[in-house]
């Protein structure tokens, strides 16, 4: 096993590796940027470090700095959570070539699904459904006319350089599509300076699903069960669910096994998210594969009782995962609310600032993860998440119950939170009967 | 629609009597219909946090004291001297070889430019220049030793 | 419509309840249908727990204010008035029954042996006497009213 | 369903019931003293009204000033928590003939198992064993000798009237009978002015292991396993796991059959804690029914996923259970430590105060029942239980790494708590083995 871990990361991610570590008897270093100096969590770490002024590219993604610390602290791995550096081929790159270890999966695995073209190449070849649409740049518009006939409208013209939704049209019937490819031409060579598009069929009000993978350097894959995180603003994710309310048993097992498929294809080890879209038939769609462990990922660990953490660690030091398939169970059903620094009624600006008065829920059914406590300041250099609040009950409507009351016990003064965004969401009868989808909460908030 | 225009109308009679009445907030809710009005609150004095942070327990390593913000030279409390602190993160060595002279002593004048010292990080020598001018009073990190961003490495009595 | 309208109304009426009452916030949820009224705080002296609990947020029915230490009679904040509180939990009548007249009206003069009320607790009258001497000013509960212990039942200005 | 309820109780006992009607959409009424008059949780009660000063024979344990308050509020039922009234018959008479509901067990029951004479008959009767000893007053030292040879020694003579250890004197052989015979007589007559004396044996260093058993008015009556509750000092538990680390899975069986006789065999509805002395030779012996949900309820849960607050509520409301025994399954363990305000270094005196600094530990497998936050007030009038920490684990040994964890990130300043007793109980060599008994607390620390 690891002895001595470096967490190369802040925040509640951070307080939840070191925990994880100490369960495990395993030494922690934790780095710091100077306007994260007071945070509480440094203290549970066995060292912490300061790498860097408050600014992130100075600090957290930083890898001189951090590998640097890193030597410095004599450690055997680093663990890099989610965000910063955690998807960065480069940063995991010269780990390797520095000797250390990093808690994540090997370069060649992170390059190849790391790459769009490469992942959907890689789902096709381990026979996983991918979004249909053509294969590089469409030539003309009579070649975007017929494939968009072989594969059914809706469809999505977007540009190969793209971004930002421009470039993009959805075209729905023949009629319209010589003049919606034409204008997305147009738009992305003036856009990007390159009028290159390919089309996808539109999934029409899809869901987010995903499913949670852990593989380990002997070649065991084992699925953790699906995540439906159709709950989610402007592409942020705000509310997440095991299981999809909507899939049934025999849906579920083909999703995962989807999922199994591409991670055993890829030689990946450690712990994988591969995303897919939902569509109102349950088909899927695979998307991605986040290669890193997931904001979402207590979700997982309330429905299947698993450390997911300390599983990484586990695989990380080179040691079989140790679980078959059937020892994983999903019981019940568990849901995340992301409590950001953020004010609903002001379109979800960021709400830095100091917490004076802060308490967190508790009792039956409720998990807490978070590094905020009464005194702790917002600060905005950081992404906005001050806490997950996380429960787990036997029906999905005994865990709306609880999660309303742990979220009206939630106190977080006087800075504006997503509580009561949270709280609205949870009210509204589509939710509470499922129907929700990608566009849900931008149609009805 | 006749609803949505008697809302606004019943908002704009909501407003005028929360101005006219100093109220700073309103909420209305029937079953699923809900209106929340709120005004912005009077300016509230800055709160300090006092000696929250002062008695943390013990647990693991402590944190080094409070810096100042940055690792640029600064004046130490209540001395009058400047520090050269370290600027990245890495093992710090007074000379360049384990064979040469350190590159100050104490009682040396050193300029802005001064080479003080080098940091390895990543295997890379990076040589640290005093950034002040004074004389060395002071070494705060020894020879080979791991230190931190923003570490002080000499004290400086300023010219 | 009807009812929207009569919100409107029943706010303002609310606003001067608030007004007169010295009311900082009003909460009423009649099953789905709630109403929330809150008004700038006045600057509130300084309580042992500093801004704690200052700012609770509004679930639930609001606790009232906190009350002087104890029941027994108790100067009233900044008026010279004395409370004549309840001593125990039960529902308060003015008077002994539906018919008779109440023991005490505004302008009367009480002496502690004085009974000024009876509460109801577990079928048994309890007769409240005043506690104080002084003329009852005013009539802090209502008949047939539910009360607390330590809930102010009349205000009596001190002979 | 009960559709508005009284909490006659206080602190943690009372936010865990209002989270549990909160969570069933049930009303509730909280009482409070004086004392408590700022406390967070009355929030969280759909109404809160005061009932007396802080002494409590004045507020919570005044039983008219209660009643009247259920009256005037228009509640259903009284839920009174566990301590306090909880267990006073007078009071659960009086809501019945008050005609409000009481959730706990009927008069008749509660009287028929708080008498244990009482109860030791109903044990024999429905074949429970029992501790060994005379039926009655021992008549001379013959009679001793006789009983004492038949059951085995060591065994113990103690005074009827009796408590507080005088009166009492453990006995190894008959050598030594007639004089400690002799000796209990005489103490007995000079401290309680009664001389009479029975025996019983003596059960050396034994474990207190108790079943926890819901049933309901249609006579089901279920168990949900054990409870170990062998790390006490002077009587009072701190710490307790489930399942008991000695118990095989054969007698754990048996044990918790036992224990479900002896609820069916008293007629009784509602949740009851049956306890039990289980000695060196995992033999187990009757002591006593607490007939209310006890503290350490929580363990409970987190090791069945069932929640006992609910299900009490239920039952009282006259619904059946709704469960059969195959569906509560026991899985992992959990262990729960009492965090008191009591300083460890001055033989646990209570260390009322004001908690200025205040962070409860949190992430996966912790959940944590507390009233306390920043800011509140420890009253010297009421017990100086402030938290209730437990974990939940799939080994012992994880579950005493997160509770250590746990403890390590407990913050509760600047009054003295037994975090660091638990912490040093937790560490103990024995107590790792699980090698344990009442009296390891007091010899070891």
């Amino acid at each position: 096993m690891l002895s001595r871990i470096l967490v190369a990361n802040r925040g509640e991610i951070a307080l939840r590796i070191i925990r994880a570590c100490h369960e495990l008897g395993i030494e922690t270093v934790a780095v710091y940027s100077e306007a994260d100096r007071n945070a509480p969590y440094l203290r549970l770490a066995d060292e912490a470090i300061c790498i860097g002024p408050a600014d992130c590219d100075q600090s957290y993604l930083n890898i001189p700095r951090i590998i640097s610390a890193a030597e410095i602290t004599n450690v055997d791995a680093i663990h890099p959570g989610y965000g910063f550096l955690a998807e960065n081929i480069n940063f995991a790159e010269i780990c390797r070539d520095c000797g250390i270890g990093f808690v994540g999966p090997g370069v060649e695995a992170m390059r190849l699904l790391g790459d769009k073209v490469e992942a959907r190449k890689l789902a096709r070849k381990a026979k996983v459904p991918i979004v249909p649409g053509s294969e590089g740049v469409l030539a003309n518009d009579a070649e975007a006319m017929k494939l968009a006939n072989q594969i059914g409208y809706p469809i999505i013209i977007k540009a190969v350089a793209g971004g930002g939704g421009r470039g993009m049209r959805v075209v729905h019937n023949d009629i319209s599509l010589r003049a919606a490819f034409n204008a997305a031409k147009t738009e992305a060579q003036a856009a990007f300076g390159d009028g290159s598009v390919y089309l996808e069929k539109f999934i029409v009000e899809p869901r987010h699903v995903e499913v949670q993978v852990m593989a380990d350097a002997e070649g065991n894959v084992l699925h953790f069960y699906e995540r439906d995180c159709s709950i989610q603003r402007r592409h942020q994710k705000m509310i997440e669910e095991s299981p999809c309310p909507v899939l049934e048993e025999r849906d579920r097992q083909r999703l995962a096994d989807a999922a199994t498929r591409l991670i055993k294809e890829a030689n990946y080890v450690n712990a994988a998210t591969v995303e897919f879209l939902l569509d109102k038939d349950r088909k899927f769609y695979f998307i991605e594969v986040n290669t890193r462990i997931q904001v979402e990922h207590p979700v997982t660990e309330m429905v299947t009782g698993q450390d997911l953490i300390k599983l990484q660690i586990q695989v990380a030091s080179g040691q079989p995962l140790g679980l078959r398939q059937k020892d994983i169970l999903h019981q019940g059903v568990a849901m995340e609310c992301r409590i950001n620094a953020e004010d609903p009624k002001n379109n979800f600006a960021p709400c830095p600032g100091t917490i004076t008065e802060y308490r967190a829920p508790g009792g039956p059914g409720v998990r807490v993860d978070t590094h905020a406590c009464q005194g702790w300041t917002v600060d905005p250099h950081y992404d906005s998440l001050i806490a997950k609040l996380v429960v787990h009950q036997k029906t999905r409507a005994a865990a709306i119950a609880t999660m309303r009351r742990a979220l009206e016990e939630f106190t977080v003064q006087p800075i504006k939170t997503t509580i009561p965004a949270c709280l609205e969401i949870l009210s509204h009868n589509l939710f509470v009967k499922g129907k929700i989808d990608t566009g849900f909460v931008e149609r009805n908030f | 629609m006749a609803e949505k225009d008697a809302d606004v109308q019943k908002i704009k009679e909501l407003i005028k009597i929360m101005k006219e009445n100093d109220l700073v907030k309103i909420d209305i809710r029937h079953g699923e219909d809900y209106v929340s009005l709120q005004r912005a609150q009077p300016p509230q004095p800055p709160t300090t946090l006092g000696p929250l942070f002062a008695s943390l327990p013990g647990m693991g390593t402590p944190i080094p004291a409070p810096a100042a913000s940055g690792p640029a030279p600064a004046h130490a409390k209540g001395e009058g001297l400047l520090e050269v602190r370290s600027p990245i993160v890495g093992t710090f060595y007074v000379a360049p070889s384990p064979d040469s002279e350190p590159y100050v002593e104490i009682g040396a004048h050193v300029d802005p430019q001064t080479v003080v010292g080098i940091i390895e990080a990543m295997k890379v020598m990076n040589e640290i220049r005093a950034e002040v001018s004074g004389t060395i009073v002071e070494k705060a990190a020894a020879n080979g030793q791991a230190v931190e961003y923003g570490q002080v490495l000499f004290r400086v009595k300023p010219d």
